[in-house]
């Protein structure tokens, strides 16, 4: 198999974007990707597009955004797993080229979330569970998230502060984003004084709803090194399942599907968790980057509580964890969020990171989660 | 029949639909089991997932558990807004297998923690002019 | 890259399945794949799952049978190309395997689709064409294809009698598959008394909405070989687009990404088009096996509906097209589909098809369809 | 604005969509127009397909053309029930591109064969209880 490497990368402006069409959004990040790489967009050989069609009146989009890029008849389609799809999106396309049947190819992650209710959100994401046996009694995503908090605060002692942590945190960062929906940091009484979704996790513990884009493109290690001298390797990829049903998982203190993840890409980057020096978790509750950072064996199982509360996660401290305000303060376009954390990850380890660059960031690491962990995928970087 | 299961539907047809409802409706709580290997499964399944048999067999089980999570839902879904907050129960179940259920009306939430023996029982009730059939977790008494 | 070969093929009862879940469906091809293989499914590393979300209110299907189908911890996720969702899953297998990343795996393709009305059905279907500049209009999806019956009637003078023998032939043959939605000969009164539904297409010019299921199990070369005496190799693979849009598409009596990918699929096999004994194609309409037939290369241009009225593309003909009933007479549950094509022709090729069996089948080839063209994926099979 | 446009709306929003509605109400057909590369479109991008320029102008166009093809819808997608039969005709602009547009009262798709020279009329009607503004396609006279 051939090394694979990103040469170019592109962001939008994540949150409310009442301005422009899904296709106009990726179009945004394609410009950006294409302009970073200095490619002629004609060596571009397929896209693969992750995105959740059910928020789109669009059916089959990724047909609409590869016409609207101009990329036909180049071949496209859609991967979905949840809110991992972007992550499923790179999975293809870096085995498409490291097998050789492609040399560049374009990632794009997208997603409009926007258009619907937040009722009618919580409706589908509840979805996302089990419909046969779960969503029967009315579950919803934060549902299941206050479940794996209740479990964990009983077992290992985590706490509401420990939880109110990791939101002021992402948001001390999301401040310094200029993509980021939201840019204000929070202190722990706007946390503590939000409304409850579903005890113990309250508004502050939930990641927002979002609309946005973000692309990579990727090359075959020879051509990247003809096009860029600050390629960023993609070079450990896991990627696992767990039951999707919240009724056949062993434990709620964990996501199997994660560290069996994590397991796979370290050991095909042949790192240990040290190594790495920067993160992108998936932290669509406050509970769910606490149980990363224990699930990805930064920090001990059961203190990824009080690791975070440390400060052991912030710039500075052991390992930097969403310094890009992480879901919370980013928005969580669920299509685009798995390419997102790629695109911040490869600049950090650019160093383009301004004030929240993280210094020496020489390897780094995204972890994104489907659902409340049925897919989840963990990818290394590494710059040379 | 399974249409009538849980408080919405979202699950027009399954094998293992008519046999379960008929079993709640008559207050009995209805696991598989595997004609061919005995693998047991609640909630229950058509298809084995040791042996992949298609052969099964219905047990009734007591219902009794342990409280495994619980939460309190406060922002509902399309469909249940007139529903909250309502409460849910995880709960291990004795004879093997997990559900996730309704706080029954003689569950106080306020005073479960983890561990705490309750008991599935299976109930019929009018919601938004449905008759459904269900399970809510009651103390186990 | 390695060498890739179907080891297992499955494939369920196509129709109205009121008497199942998708996952239940999903089974029961799991079932008699892993059994003709004969292998243990432990060895399964990852499963792909082709399928349209819309139609179902289960989200992100793909964890939902991943896990009743007891895989997990092993990756899943779906691919969506409108009806080519299921090519879509199989050719990232294939990339997955050829690669060396996976060694065995599983191509599901599965929808249920009579859980909605015929009109919501349109409606989704209708935007699968460009919701911002047609579907407003209330486009449909036969009604695109009418859009290119007439122009073809036109161009080439194609007739209402053309169009009626490909309704009559795959009804012929989807009498005789145990697995097809009909299973009823049909004469030309049958097809030309029958309703219209966008002029000059009726009735009996479409496929019927269908559940169903299907699936695949590939290996890599070595290992197929271990495991099976009788592979199926697949040894071209091509993939194209064209724009989502009949405002971009430049001819309406050719879909461009059937063309482009059945190039590709013939290049990477070796093999002209008159080397092809049986082949399965996306016949949604009448029209679209006529545009079919052409674009493959297995007639001129424009003489798709004389070569299929004179009876070539029958049994014993110059090839044999769609001899499983199509998907006009087996029916169309649109994830399920282009597994279903791959199930045929590797059971062709085996000599497995009792009185529908082309005799000396050694080459056989698939060609299927998302949207209206959109997405085209051919693939090229053969026995040793 | 664009929330307006045609029989139903799928898309509620566009970069696009503003300007070329609002030409719409006064019944002019607007295409984009590249000001990088000078690149024309109908229906209108905001972003330039050749140069990838995000800079766009407007220019009037005179909807003149020929009918590419035509069908009769029969059969509805929800919410268009009662719009059956509907007839739709793809026409190629004089000016470049291509419109999908509903047939008009004054043209008879009876009479109609590929390569008749149509013209698409901006128009504003009342559909299912909303202001719609969208175009037809008439004869050419
Ligand atoms: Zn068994
Ligand atoms: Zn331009």
């Amino acid at each position: 198999m051939r090394r694979v490497g990103v040469i170019g990368v592109g962001h939008g402006r994540f949150g409310l974007r009442d301005d422009a069409s899904l296709q106009e959004l990726a179009f945004e990040v394609y410009r950006e990707a294409v302009a970073d790489a200095a490619i002629d967009p004609q060596e571009i050989g397929a896209t693969w597009i992750g995105s959740v069609p059910e928020y789109h009146k669009q059916r089959s989009v990724a047909g609409v955004i590869q016409e609207y890029l101009g990329l036909d008849p180049r071949p496209t389609w859609l991967t979905e797993a949840a809110c991992a799809s972007g992550s499923a999106a790179l999975h293809t396309a870096w085995t498409a080229v490291a097998s050789g049947m492609q040399d560049v190819v374009l990632v794009m992650g997208c997603q409009k979330m926007t258009e619907l209710e937040t009722a009618a959100i919580l409706g589908l994401m509840g979805r996302v569970g089990d419909v046969q046996w779960e969503s029967v009694f009315g579950s919803t995503f934060p549902g299941y998230y206050a479940l794996f908090a209740r479990q964990h605060m009983d077992r290992h002692g985590t706490t509401r502060d420990h939880l109110s942590a990791v939101a002021m945190k992402n948001h001390d960062y999301g401040a310094l984003n200029p993509k980021a929906m939201f840019r204000k940091t929070i202190d722990r009484q706007k946390v503590e004084n939000s409304k409850l979704v579903a005890d113990p996790l309250r508004v502050f513990d939930c990641c927002a709803n979002a609309d946005g884009a973000a692309c990579l493109i990727l090359a075959a290690e020879g051509r990247a090194r003809e096009i860029s001298d600050r390629v960023v390797w993609l070079d450990g990829l896991g990627v696992a399942t767990a039951p999707m049903s919240v009724l056949r998982r062993e434990d709620l203190c964990t996501l199997p599907s994660a560290v069996e993840a994590a397991r796979q890409a370290y050991a095909m980057a042949g790192i240990e968790p040290s190594q790495v020096r920067v993160a992108d978790v998936h932290d669509c509750f406050t509970i769910a980057e606490i149980l990363a950072v224990e699930d990805l064996g930064f920090c001990d199982r059961g203190q990824g509580g009080p690791f975070i509360a440390a400060g052991e996660t912030r710039i500075g401290g052991r390992i930097a964890v969403n310094v890009d305000g992480g879901l919370k303060a980013k928005g969580h376009p669920i299509g685009a969020t798995g390419v997102s954390m790629a695109v911040e990850i490869v600049r950090q380890l650019r160093g383009e990171c301004e004030d929240r660059q993280v210094s020496g960031a020489d390897v780094g690491l995204t972890h994104n989660v489907g659902g409340i962990g049925q897919y989840c995928f963990v990818n290394v970087f590494r710059r040379e | 029949m399974f249409e009538s299961f849980g408080l919405v539907s979202f699950t027009s047809h399954t094998k293992v639909g008519d046999v379960f409802v008929a079993g709640l409706v008559e207050g009995r709580l209805l696991a598989s089991r595997c004609a061919s290997c005995g693998e047991q499964s609640f909630p229950p399944r058509a298809d084995c997932v040791v042996c992949r048999s298609g052969d099964l067999e219905w047990v009734e089980i007591s219902g009794r558990g342990r409280v495994s999570s619980f939460t309190t839902i406060r922002a509902a879904p399309v469909g249940l807004e007139e529903w909250v907050p309502y409460s849910l129960v995880l709960v291990d179940l004795e004879e093997g297998g997990r559900a996730l259920a309704l706080a029954g009306a003689g569950l106080d939430v306020g005073e479960l923690s983890l561990g705490t023996s309750v008991r599935l029982n299976p109930c019929r009730s009018e919601v938004n002019d449905e008759l459904r059939v269900y399970y809510e977790v009651e103390a186990d008494s």
